[in-house]
């Protein structure tokens, strides 16, 4: 192609992404592309109760309807012994006492406890017949009362989600010195306190869930296509924990996935309805969601009530941070959900400052909801907003500028390794030079005088900093262990040259939009010598990839990336080997280098591809010495997170008649580490920006807190972010390395969703505070602004 | 939600009690009501078809009056399930004053919807159901009418 | 009711024998195989299943099979000229503005309907003709960038370099 | 979606004809029609496709007055020169109806004989004094739309054409659902020959007018002159996204906003 491939500067430039061809050209192969020869289909009947008593099922009338293969409940399930989904952390509480974890079955059986929750599935010859066939299910529910939310979750006389959590408590969990931050709030100049919330979201990725579950009698092999951001985590849950299935018969695909942002890391009960299904009916069985399906039955995210103090000593340096925390857990332990707001949320407590005692408790509760776990950020966007917005409020209350305040309590460029109080040791940043660099771009000096401006057009404008610490490159087994995770968090890589000397390159990091065969190719071009188009990444398929985690908390490129250099490696350290003895020469005055293997100090040299061939082709290979072959594999666990970081300003005007909002400007300035690709790592930072506006601004799940009934259960209303609800934002990057991975890498994707939240908040209310406003709920629609506005008015005018 | 309202009937009090608690009466003021089955003195079992704009469902279900205080009012109330579209059911709490030959009628009505309806449609629940409120008393209030009254 | 449906696609006749009830979504999906045309949604708001219908965008899930017959349907099969990218497609690429592509083949197709009803679309006018296209990856920035540039490519203008410097592209597959 | 059967008649004696079946449902361009039968919600017997009928779409200027006919599309009404030019904030109106594919689809007597309480064409229809043409009849703008979802159409009577007055001054100014892109709340205020005429959708049940407004704008058509009237949040509608306190109060900042920009 004429715009050349070869010689580009492969780290650090942006190349155009490989897989936009077949994108552009409707030509990805996503999992309700793939048909299989004999399919039938799959619908699942959800409940549309919130807490219900099943007395009956009959599913007999629907059996006998035209096209139906075969109708299964929970009894069918059980009867096969099939477990429920697991949880992968065990959380304990203050006092030790581990959560309270009760069933979660494929399918239920007695019970029904929130608003989509399975209860069957028909499989027929078409959707549509088992559609017609679902509805002839007649089910005999006794409607009980339902709770929605966890502060009226934890009311006595709740009604009771599960009787193994009295009370509705998952765990009440802690973290941090409780007597150090009492007695600093005891010696306070002042203390700040704020409640808030952060609203439920759901995460929406664009293509609905869907699997396929094939059954091959002949091999006894088990085929899973599915919508998955982690194929090897899905067949070790489901085959393992669900389905009993060896991992040797269990094959799990994950093709092209259309956007996940954590809605797809979890095991899901239908990839193990339609895997189980399929071996009983002998056919391939596919699922797709409706959207309306994935409102009711795609893991939710955030969903926190919190009360916050921050203490500061008389120059404003901040003494202690106390935080409480209510996390809805909904009505299931989904597969992440219990870590997300612990050890994802109260270790980053300390965000980008000195803080030197910190505690916090969360207590996790049960509801009839449907289930919540990470969504984009988990933890670190929820612990940004409540700190951003009281450092805000403690800016306001002292009469300090927001960006000072934050300047005198940033950990120091020098003062890195950093231990925090709340478990986490940041190996580098530069926090304020991050803020910097985004307070020049926002014109922040300058903003006075616009808000003067705005105000002569009877607008209220406003200004809003947030910074950002989060912890990514998730994660480092030995400490996660230590925490409760049941699983190690490494990745793997396989490095195969190719006779050739072409390179397939198969990876534990899943891609469902993160752009990794051009970044991972990026990187093996870089550091073998060769043009990527001789390069191949294979990744979602476990058929084909010795192990992986997948792909979310940032960690693809600080994780998968590392431990595909580690392949690399050994690649490298084989083909010395080859080269000395091609070359005749020492092994040990072997260099590589651009692809070439050379005799230090001579013009002597071979090409990967001639040791490559050599490998294959090993006519004279010392057999005693050296094994034919190039193809390594490498597993990399990191030693510790990677901390991104970084400040974004939003600038923001209200129109006080209506409480309408334009987002007039966006500056993010990021710390991701080194950059291997500039284009893309923009395009996750927009990504990630219009996630944290959305759900600032227009995101907010709503369930009818009588009824538990989902209101927005469709695009009708729930306020998904559309293109003029932005401005173009306007990004920078500050380099700081990663010191612990071969990379220097730090991860990109959740940052936008992380910092946005909070900058956009504090505009609000920097818009808002001469009114007295100190606090407006997410998401601030315009009635929210409009009565926060009128309130205020109001009070004024009777004070 | 809830919903309240007034209506003046020019009919005296016995005999508006004894149309509300007559199955022909509320079969002809339910909206939508396509039958309606006697049960008990104070239970019925009922058919309703639902029509709002392009939506049309069919309710199964029941409807009963409980809190009789004859003949100053009772509660009325019904619910029904209406397949893939999930359920309904509502009732109203309903007053009878006499006032000279006439009698004034007033009611309470509150309403949910859960399923589909409720997921899809969360934004019409409040006009509908109060729609359905107001239908159900302005039939009946026809239904009272001088001549409907005597000729029925 | 069983309905045979006869229309051209991308330029080439099809019949598909289908039911009353079945969307043309469906019919390109599952009778033709043209699964780059995506479905999003069950309310007809997302935008991924947009294809032209005599020449004109709307929402293939919102249109029975049955109303296409004897109309020219463009999906996103048909816009390249054999391997060669549309102008549109490559803006796309260039600018970075898809990322797990499954809103992409409704936002090309949208935004080819833009440029044919308004050459010379401004940011501001782009931004508000997306209103029927969503997508969760992009945040849209990289999107409205690559239909400024494409339209200006489809003008016959040379566009401004992308923001992201030139294009250290590598060979279509 | 359930099964049904699928009609293009070529006549409207035919057409309404098969109205006698009342499971049959006219589609129009199905934009909402089509929605709810894929989410099961309505099973009709027959669908009737009105889109091969000769004569029902098109814009003719008729002396004073513009007639739509009842099958033309939102996008046509939008681009219209005719109507930009004897109803200007009709066509402005039409261009903010739904998505661009949606306008591409959805025509105006689809729109009307539906009259969703948060559609747009209603409130221009009533403040524009216009009268619905069908096939039975001729029905003024004040009578057509007569609650929830329902009009004056009678069983059998399907909407020809609508026809719109030439307007002196006219603006419709919406304030959309972020999700869904209905009105929140709309103001349709036109000053017509025959006087001003307020038409508020989105608020309540069904598109109504302001009278108070219309009498202070006759007085004097200013902004000011309303910006005290306030109407009475009682009925209106109310839900997730806006309460009845919240839509009574963006009547009046919209009804002042559109008589700002009527100029």
């Amino acid at each position: 192609m004429a715009d050349g491939s070869i010689g580009t500067p492969a780290i650090g430039a942006s190349v155009r992404r490989r897989e936009d061809y077949r994108f552009l050209t409707g030509q990805g192969t996503y999992t309700d592309d793939i048909n299989r020869p004999g399919q039938v289909y799959a619908y699942i009947l959800r409940s549309p109760h919130a807490n219900a008593r099943i007395g009956g099922i009959d599913t007999s009338a629907a059996a006998s309807s035209p096209g139906v293969v075969a109708v299964f409940t929970g009894k069918d399930l059980e009867a096969d012994g099939i477990g429920g989904l697991p949880c992968g952390w065990l959380i304990n509480s203050k006092d030790g006492s581990p959560m309270a974890e009760p069933p979660h079955p494929v399918l239920v059986t007695d019970r029904v406890r929130h608003v989509g929750d399975h209860i069957a599935v028909v499989i027929a010859e078409t959707l549509g017949q088992a559609r017609d066939a679902a509805e002839r299910i007649d089910i005999d529910y006794a409607v009980e009362p339902a709770v929605v939310d966890s502060v009226a979750a934890l009311r006595p006389g709740a009604p009771l989600v599960w009787e193994q959590a009295p009370g509705n408590v998952c765990y009440d969990w802690h973290l941090g010195d409780s007597a150090a931050v009492e007695t600093a709030i005891g010696k306070a100049a002042r203390v700040v306190k704020l409640d808030l919330v952060n609203n439920r979201l759901v995460p929406n990725a664009m293509e609905p869930r869907a699997a396929i579950g094939e059954f091959n009698r002949a091999t006894g092999e088990y085929t899973l296509y599915t919508t998955s951001q982690n194929p090897h985590v899905i067949r070790l849950l489901m085959g393992a924990f669900v389905l009993h299935i060896p991992e040797a018969r269990l094959r799990v695909v994950a093709p092209d996935v259309g956007g996940g942002f954590g809605s797809k890391i979890y095991h899901y009960a239908e990839e193990a309805i339609v895997t189980w299904a399929a071996a009983k009916v002998r056919r391939p069985i596919k699922w797709t969601a409706d959207r309306s399906e994935s409102f009711m039955s795609d893991a939710h995210g955030r969903d926190h009530v919190t009360h916050v103090e921050l203490a500061l000593d008389a120059d404003a340096k901040f003494l202690a941070l106390k935080v409480s925390t209510l996390a809805n857990m909904g009505a299931y332990l989904s597969t992440f959900s219990t870590c997300i707001p612990t050890y994802l949320y109260g270790t980053l407590l300390a965000g980008t400052y000195t803080t030197p005692a910190i505690y916090v408790e969360t207590k996790a509760v049960f509801t009839n909801t449907v289930p919540v776990d990470a969504y984009r950020g988990a933890g670190r966007p929820e612990a940004t907003f409540l700190l951003e917005r009281i450092v805000d409020l403690a800016a306001d209350e002292l009469g300090i500028d927001p960006a000072e305040l934050r300047r005198r309590n940033f950990i120091a460029r020098d003062a890195f390794p950093y231990q925090t109080p709340v478990a986490l040791q940041y190996d580098s940043g530069d926090y304020q030079t991050t803020l910097d660099m985004a307070m020049e771009a926002a014109g922040y000096a300058g903003f006075e005088a616009r808000r003067r401006e705005a105000a002569g057009r009877g607008k209220l404008r406003g200004i809003g900093i947030a910074t950002y610490i989060e912890a990514c490159g998730i994660a480092p087994s030995a400490v996660v262990g230590s925490l409760g995770a049941r699983a190690g968090l490494f990745e793997s890589a396989a490095v195969r040259v190719h006779p050739t000397g072409s390179v397939s390159i198969l990876t534990g990091s899943h891609s469902h939009g993160q752009g990794h065969e051009t970044t991972f190719a990026q990187l093996v071009s870089d550091h073998l010598g060769i043009p990527i188009d001789s390069i191949e990444i294979v990744h979602g398929d476990t058929a084909k990839i010795p192990y992986g985690m997948g792909t979310y908390g940032s960690r693809s490129l600080a994780v998968g990336g590392s431990a595909i250099i580690k392949a690399m490696d050994k690649v490298i350290a084989k083909g010395r080997k080859i080269a000395a003895h091609l070359l005749e020469a020492a092994e040990a005055d072997i260099e590589f280098k651009d692809g070439e293997f050379t005799v230090a100090g001579t013009d002597r040299s071979k090409s990967l591809g001639e040791v490559a061939l050599t490998a294959y082709v090993p006519h004279n290979f010392p057999h005693d010495e050296l094994e034919p072959g190039l193809d390594e594999t490498a597993f990399y666990d990191p030693k510790n997170f990677t901390f991104p970081s970084g400040a974004h300003i939003a600038e923001i005007e209200i129109d006080p008649d209506t409480g309408h909002l334009t987002v007039l400007n966006f500056t993010a300035s990021d710390d991701f580490g080194r950059i291997v690709n500039p284009m893309i790592v923009a395009g996750q930072v927009h990504g990630g920006l219009a996630q944290g506006i959305g759900q600032a601004l227009l995101e907010g799940c709503v369930y009818d807190t009588e009824t538990g009934q989902l209101l927005t259960g469709s695009y009708n209303d729930y306020a998904m972010p559309r293109a003029a609800d932005f401005p173009n934002f306007v990004l920078s990057t500050h380099v700081t390395l990663c010191t612990h991975n071969p990379l220097g890498v730090k991860g990109c994707g959740e940052a936008g969703a992380i910092g946005a939240p909070a900058a956009i908040a504090n505009a609000i209310v920097d818009a808002l505070k001469h009114l007295g406003v100190r606090h407006v709920e997410m998401p601030a629609t315009p009635e929210r602004l409009w009565r926060t506005i009128q309130e205020h008015q109001t009070r004024a005018a009777a004070d | 939600m809830e919903m309240k309202g007034e209506r003046r009937i020019p009919a005296p009090r016995q005999l508006v009690w004894e149309r509300l608690n007559d199955p022909e009466t509320l079969k002809g003021c339910i909206p939508g009501c396509e039958s309606i089955e006697k049960i008990s003195d104070t239970e019925f079992t009922a058919k309703v078809v639902a029509r709002v704009g392009p939506v049309k469902a069919s309710f199964s279900g029941k409807v009963t009056l409980s809190d009789l205080d004859p003949p100053s009012g009772y509660t009325i109330s019904g619910e029904g399930t209406g397949g893939v579209a999930g359920f309904a059911k509502g009732s109203a709490t309903v007053a009878l004053e006499e006032d000279g030959a006439e009698t004034v009628l007033r009611y309470g009505a509150q309403g949910q919807v859960g399923g589909k309806l409720a997921q899809i449609g969360s934004r019409l629940i409040d006009a509908t159901a109060r729609k359905m409120a107001d239908e159900f008393f302005t039939r009946f209030v026809g239904a009272m009418s001088p001549e409907s009254a005597t000729g029925s | 009711m069983q309905k045979t449906v006869s229309l051209t696609v991308n330029g080439k006749p099809a019949t598909a024998t289908v039911e009353g009830r079945t969307l043309l979504v469906q019919l390109l999906r599952e009778n033709l195989g043209l699964t780059g045309t995506h479905v999003g949604c069950d309310t007809s708001q997302c935008g991924a299943c947009v294809v032209h219908v005599d020449g004109e965008a709307i929402k293939a899930c919102t249109l029975l099979a049955v109303q296409a017959e004897g109309r020219n349907v463009l999906t996103i099969e048909g816009v390249a000229d054999g391997d060669t990218l549309h102008p549109m497609q490559e803006a796309f690429r260039n600018n970075h503005a898809l990322q797990c592509g499954f809103c992409t083949p409704g936002m090309v197709m949208s935004a080819l309907d833009l440029v044919k009803n308004n050459p010379k679309p401004t940011e501001k006018e782009v931004r508000e003709y997306l209103e029927g296209n969503l997508c969760r990856c992009t945040g849209y920035h990289n999107i409205v960038l690559a239909i400024i540039e494409g339209a200006t490519v489809m003008r016959g203008e040379t566009p401004p370099v992308a923001p992201h410097g030139p294009a250290h592209g590598v060979a279509a597959e | 979606m359930y099964e049904f059967d699928y009609h293009r008649p070529t006549s409207l004696d035919d057409a309404a004809g098969r109205l006698s079946d009342e499971d049959a449902k006219l589609v129009a361009g199905g934009m909402t029609l089509i929605p709810t039968l894929k989410l099961r919600l309505a099973k009709p017997t027959q669908l009737i496709d009105l889109g091969a009928l000769p004569g029902l779409t098109g814009i003719t200027e008729d002396g004073d007055s513009v007639v739509i006919g009842g099958m033309t599309r939102h996008a046509d009404v939008n681009r219209s020169e005719v109507v930009k030019r004897v109803v200007p904030a009709l066509a402005a109106m039409a261009g903010l109806i739904g998505d661009p594919a949606v306008r591409n689809r959805g025509t105006i007597g689809g729109s009307i004989a539906n009259n969703d309480p948060a559609a747009d064409y209603p409130a221009g229809v009533v403040a524009l004094n216009a009268t619905v043409r069908t096939n039975k009849r001729e029905i003024a703008a004040d009578d057509f739309f007569t609650g929830l979802f329902e009009t004056a159409l009678e069983p059998g009577e399907i909407v020809t054409a609508v026809r719109f007055p030439k307007v002196a001054m006219a603006n419709y100014q919406k304030f959309r659902n972020p999700a869904s892109r209905y009105a929140i709340v709309g103001v349709f205020v036109a000053r017509t020959s025959a006087g001003v005429r307020v038409a508020v959708t989105g608020a309540g049940a069904s598109v109504f007018r302001v009278p108070a407004m219309e009498a202070a704008l006759t007085a004097s058509f200013t902004a000011d002159a309303i910006k005290d009237i306030a109407i009475p949040d009682d009925g209106l509608n109310s839900d997730i996204h806006a309460s009845a306190e919240y839509r009574a109060h963006l009547v009046t900042v919209m009804a002042r906003r559109a008589v700002a920009a009527c100029g």
